[in-house]
């Protein structure tokens, strides 16, 4: 049983890895704010989210699990409200959001 | 073994670069952002260095208060103009003595005699009469009480030489620096979220300080940090710089820890001493009524001097 | 050569990297940030020889893994030096704000600066 | 008989320490409560209670003839911190304790309140800096703890760096922001020293630090390089020589009552830790090398500071330099003491602290003079200052005795610290202080009467003033320059009092 949560909790983290490789290669390559913090928001998150989960089991009591739980939860609002801010500091709301807006315009 | 070694290594090596970063890249800017990674990443240093109550305080204070002032700082600083500072031969120069210098600190460091000499053992042997079980805080409130006090009595006249900085006529006005955004709700809601969260763990930081890693300045930060928030969110006014009932708040906690040390003189034989059964509670007492008060000085050196509203 | 020697050295060469930006650098934010950089190097010094303090006896089983004193040293002067670039920032934001620019150079006053009466 | 105050304060013993270390600290946070309307008179009685507690330590020290000491919390060191009242911190205990309320009693009008007028900024402000200043020098004075003499330093700077620009324009910003990353770098490189001891040896409390070095045949790497950084970082703090910049334009630029407080008590703190790494923490690595290299500073900023004096145009300013210059003198006692046997040594630190006692009272009256003859004339330009010993003949009077004092004349405490300090140097053959010494007294004199012939020139027609000072004002100016005056006429065994805690200590033993 053991041995089956091990190899849960290794496949969780190496995906959770990946997910964050793919944040930053996004975040160096996308071309401009606005796609970047898509890349970060998105694939931090759920990266993290797959680390977290990735560990539970090794967790030993439960107050500890809660602990990395909050944690993720923690980045998740905090990753959502600053994606919001920067979003609305690059492009404030309610600006030109005409029919064939599909480039992004930095 | 080798496994820990290279996780030290990477983190060193990580902390030198964004040194690095901090001093070599061209905007201010990106220099405080790679300040307050730098922060963060020393705060992980400092739990390899099996000192978790400092790595709470490095990331809450260093890392989190003092970036929040210089982000906000090199927000509103006009751009430098490039160039300026010494000619390159002088910076060639004074990179090399800075070079010995750290050199020279190096070997000296690697010179410190090998059986470290500590003082472990003696706090270990001295801790039970102070009550506490966390060594850190047995040595911050009982065995070198007076520089934790003088500390927080020099946060005093920080602050007051803050407000000093305010125009003649923005007496009495409230300090100015944290303007509001304008009206996101992405920020307002998380003002609304995130606080509760942070004030128990502030809480509960300072509680579980007495036993296990923690203690009021983390405390305090975390709850200076929160405060910031909401008036950031514009969702809470910061008092007036005259205002009598903060101002009482600010002075409370040194008083208090002023007093009890005075009470030691008559009870256990010194100032700063802690009579032999009430040192826990005493330790407590001062622990909740300097949170409050640090609490107050910290959120007051973020938000800046007075200024009147436009 | 372990891993406590290792932020050992380390925290020489922050000293000497922040040293460079304090000497080098003429924006007075980057100063700043050059001060806290020396400051988080001496921290980490004192980090490193409480780990060491600590080292023979966590040997010894005593579960004692650090030198509590320098640690609470560092706590005293992490918040002293939160203090400290509070008034600098303050200071540097109002010397912006009343005219003066950011960096310290041009402000040099000559030996016989324009008069005005100070206040008594 | 000791009127009862003292003799009960006497029996207090090491708890008497308490007093003079915590006064100035509840002072500062009952101000804060109290508010700036009221500070300004509250803290005028505040000053005279310092005062009297610093006179009780100086009765307990002369009584006891040995110095006073007290384990913090009951903790003995190295574990807990200990205060020690020697010789050296009653002086300096006693000299802010008299700078503070004689500036305190000048400030009354520029910060003070009217009754029912309501709090400004500079009166709250400046009387919690005061009161910050004096509570961080106390703390110097007694400390025995490397890591709570670095807290007091940063007391210290906290409250001189706002005193410094007070008033808000540009140029002091500037001189201030100046001042503050000076006294940052050099607190910084006080704490790398401190961390350095504490690897070496264990303590960091300054007695045990001691024996350990003084116990040990060959003095560790580690040891040299703190000593030489804390040292470092101490001189950028007083700003000797080479490391000066700061200072001119700080000290000029403060309001008159701060620039007093700066130029006589502040620069003295740090040179007091200067004083007692090298007399008490190490007094065998006192040796040659080192002696001389800070003996060479202080006769290059007595000089610099004399000959910049002399081009200044400001009379703030040349003060400022003066300060420069004066301090130059309090090193020129590491090389004579280095190289005389420990009854000399005792003599030149005798000497020194005269000086730093005489300097100290001097240069508050003359920048309290400066500071009423500039408000008067709404510029203190020296070529225009004609005439102006008619129209404010107390304050050019004050201004006059207290150059007379840095000159070192006849009764003044300076005369009395060089004759101390010829001795050693004529008995070790080191002729060229003496001659540092009569070259800065030289420079002092030049540049004075420089000031005192456009202030007594224009007799027949002096200017109008704008403003006339309080006439106590003039008279607290004058009191001071009459303190450093007439210093010199010291009773003998109150010299011995200097030397309490000093003597039976080998200096300069290694080659």
């Amino acid at each position: 049983m053991s041995l089956l949560l091990d190899l849960f909790t290794v496949i969780a983290v190496a995906l959770g890895a990946l997910f964050f490789l793919a944040g930053t290669v996004g975040l160096l390559r996308f071309p401009d704010t606005l796609t970047r913090l898509h890349a970060l928001t998105k694939a931090d998150n759920l990266g993290l989210g797959l680390i977290v989960a990735g560990l539970l089991p090794q967790v030993d009591s439960v107050v500890a699990g809660l602990g990395l739980i909050a944690v993720w939860l923690l980045a998740l609002l905090a990753g959502a409200t600053v994606g919001q801010l920067l979003a609305g500091a690059v492009r404030p709301p309610g600006s030109s959001r005409g029919p064939d807006d599909e480039g992004p315009r930095a | 073994m080798s496994m820990a070694l290279a996780v030290d290594a990477g983190l060193a090596l990580l902390i030198l670069g964004l040194g690095l970063w901090i001093i070599a890249v061209r905007s201010s800017f990106a220099a405080v952002v790679g300040f307050i990674t730098y922060g963060l990443v020393l705060a992980l240093v400092w739990v390899r260095l099996a000192a978790v109550d400092v790595a709470m305080t490095e990331a809450a204070l260093g890392a989190g208060l003092t970036g929040v002032l210089l982000l906000g700082a090199a927000a509103r600083l006009p751009a430098e103009a490039p160039g300026g500072g010494p000619s390159a031969g002088l910076r060639v120069l004074v990179a090399v003595l800075c070079a010995l210098v750290a050199a020279a600190l190096a070997a000296v460091v690697l010179s410190l005699p090998e059986p470290a000499p500590s003082l472990a053992p003696l706090v270990a042997e001295n801790l039970p009469p102070t009550g506490v079980k966390n060594p850190v805080t047995g040595v911050l409130l009982a065995h070198r009480a007076i520089d934790t006090l003088l500390e927080t009595v020099v946060l005093i006249p920080a602050l007051i030489g803050v407000w000093a900085l305010a125009a003649d006529r923005a007496w009495g006005a409230r300090p100015g620096a944290l303007t509001p955004v304008p009206s996101s709700s992405a920020l307002t809601l998380l003002a609304q979220v995130l606080p509760p969260f942070g004030i128990l763990v502030g809480i509960h930081l300072v509680w579980a300080g007495a036993d296990e890693p923690g203690g009021k300045f983390q405390g305090a930060a975390v709850l200076a940090a929160m405060w910031v928030l909401v008036v950031m969110a514009g969702l809470a006014d910061l008092p007036k710089v005259t205002s009598r009932l903060m101002r009482y708040t600010l002075v409370l906690g040194p008083l208090v820890f002023v007093a009890i040390g005075l009470a030691g003189i008559w009870s256990a034989g010194a100032f700063l001493a802690l009579p032999e059964g009430y040192a826990k509670p005493l330790i407590v007492t001062i622990e909740v009524v300097l949170t409050l008060s640090v609490a107050l000085v910290l959120g007051l050196l973020l938000a800046g001097p007075p200024k009147e509203r436009a | 050569m372990s891993g406590v020697t290792l932020f050992g050295l380390c925290g020489a060469a922050l000293v000497g990297l922040g040293l460079y930006g304090l000497i080098c650098h003429p924006g007075v934010l980057r100063k700043i940030l050059a001060f806290n950089l020396i400051g988080s190097g001496v921290f980490l010094l004192f980090g490193v020889i409480a780990k060491r303090g600590g080292g023979a006896l966590a040997a010894a089983g005593t579960g004692i893994d650090s030198d509590p004193i320098p640690q609470a040293l560092v706590i005293t002067g992490l918040v002293v030096a939160f203090a400290a670039t509070a008034i600098a920032v303050a200071l540097l934001l109002r010397l912006v704000e009343v005219g003066g620019r950011g960096t310290l150079e041009d402000q040099a006053p000559a030996s016989n600066p324009p008069h005005q009466g100070p206040k008594p | 008989m000791s009127p009862a105050w003292l003799a009960g304060a006497l029996d207090l013993g090491g708890d008497l320490l308490v007093v003079p270390l915590m006064l100035p600290v509840v002072g500062l946070l009952l101000g804060l409560g109290l508010g700036g309307r009221h500070l300004g008179r509250v803290a005028l009685p505040l000053m005279v209670l310092g005062l009297a507690a610093a006179l009780a330590v100086a009765a307990a020290v002369f009584k006891a003839g040995a110095p006073l000491h007290y384990a913090l919390g009951g903790w003995a060191p190295p574990l807990g911190v200990s205060l020690k009242a020697d010789g050296l911190s009653v002086v300096l205990l006693l000299t802010s304790a008299l700078v503070v309320l004689a500036v305190g009693i000048y400030a009354q009008r520029p910060f003070g309140v009217a009754p029912g007028a309501v709090e400004t900024r500079s009166s709250l402000a400046f009387w919690m800096l005061l009161l910050g200043v004096w509570s961080g020098l106390n703390t110097v004075a007694l400390g025995q703890d490397l890591f709570t003499l670095f807290v007091a330093l940063e007391l210290l700077t906290f409250s001189a760096v706002p005193l410094v620009a007070l008033d808000g324009r540009a140029e002091t910003l500037a001189a201030a922001l100046r001042y503050l990353l000076f006294a940052l770098l050099g607190s910084v490189l006080y704490l790398l020293g401190a961390v350095l001891f504490y690897g070496t040896y264990g303590t960091l409390d300054i007695a045990l630090l001691a024996a350990a070095i003084g116990g040990a045949d060959a003095v560790p790497a580690p040891v040299l390089a703190a000593a030489s950084l804390m040292t470092v970082g101490l001189l950028a703090k007083t700003a000797l020589f080479p490391l000066h910049l700061w200072l001119p334009p700080a000290h000029a630029g403060a309001p008159p009552a701060a620039s007093a407080v700066l130029s006589a008590l502040v620069v003295k703190g740090s040179f007091f830790l200067i004083l007692r790494i090298w007399f008490d923490l190490m007094p065998m690595l006192l040796t040659g090398m080192a002696a001389q290299i800070l003996g060479a500073l202080g006769v290059a900023a007595i000089l610099y500071g004399g000959l910049l004096a002399l081009r200044q145009a400001r009379l703030k300013l040349l003060v400022a330099y003066s300060t420069l210059a004066q301090l130059g003198y309090l090193f020129l006692i590491f090389p004579l003491a280095a190289t005389s046997d420990p009854a000399g040594s005792t003599d030149v630190v005798t000497g020194g602290m005269l000086h730093l006692v005489s300097h100290a009272l001097a240069k508050a009256g003359m920048f309290l003079a400066a500071g009423l003859i500039a408000a008067s004339l709404g510029q203190d330009q020296i070529s225009a200052l004609g005439g102006i010993a008619r129209a404010l003949p107390i304050t050019v009077l004050a201004f006059g005795l207290g150059g007379l004092a840095l000159m070192g004349l006849e009764p003044s405490g300076a005369y009395l610290a060089k004759s101390l300090l010829d001795g050693p140097a004529a008995a070790s053959g080191q002729w060229w202080w003496g001659l540092a010494m009569q070259a800065g007294g030289l420079l002092t004199a030049a540049y004075l009467i420089r000031v005192f012939y456009h202030a007594l020139a224009g007799f027949s027609h002096p200017p109008s003033l704008k403003s006339r000072p309080a006439r106590y004002q003039e008279l607290v100016a004058l009191a001071l320059a009459l303190g450093a005056l007439l210093l010199g006429l010291l009773p003998a065994e109150l010299l011995g009092l200097v030397a309490i805690g000093r003597s039976g200590v080998e200096l300069g033993g290694l080659p």
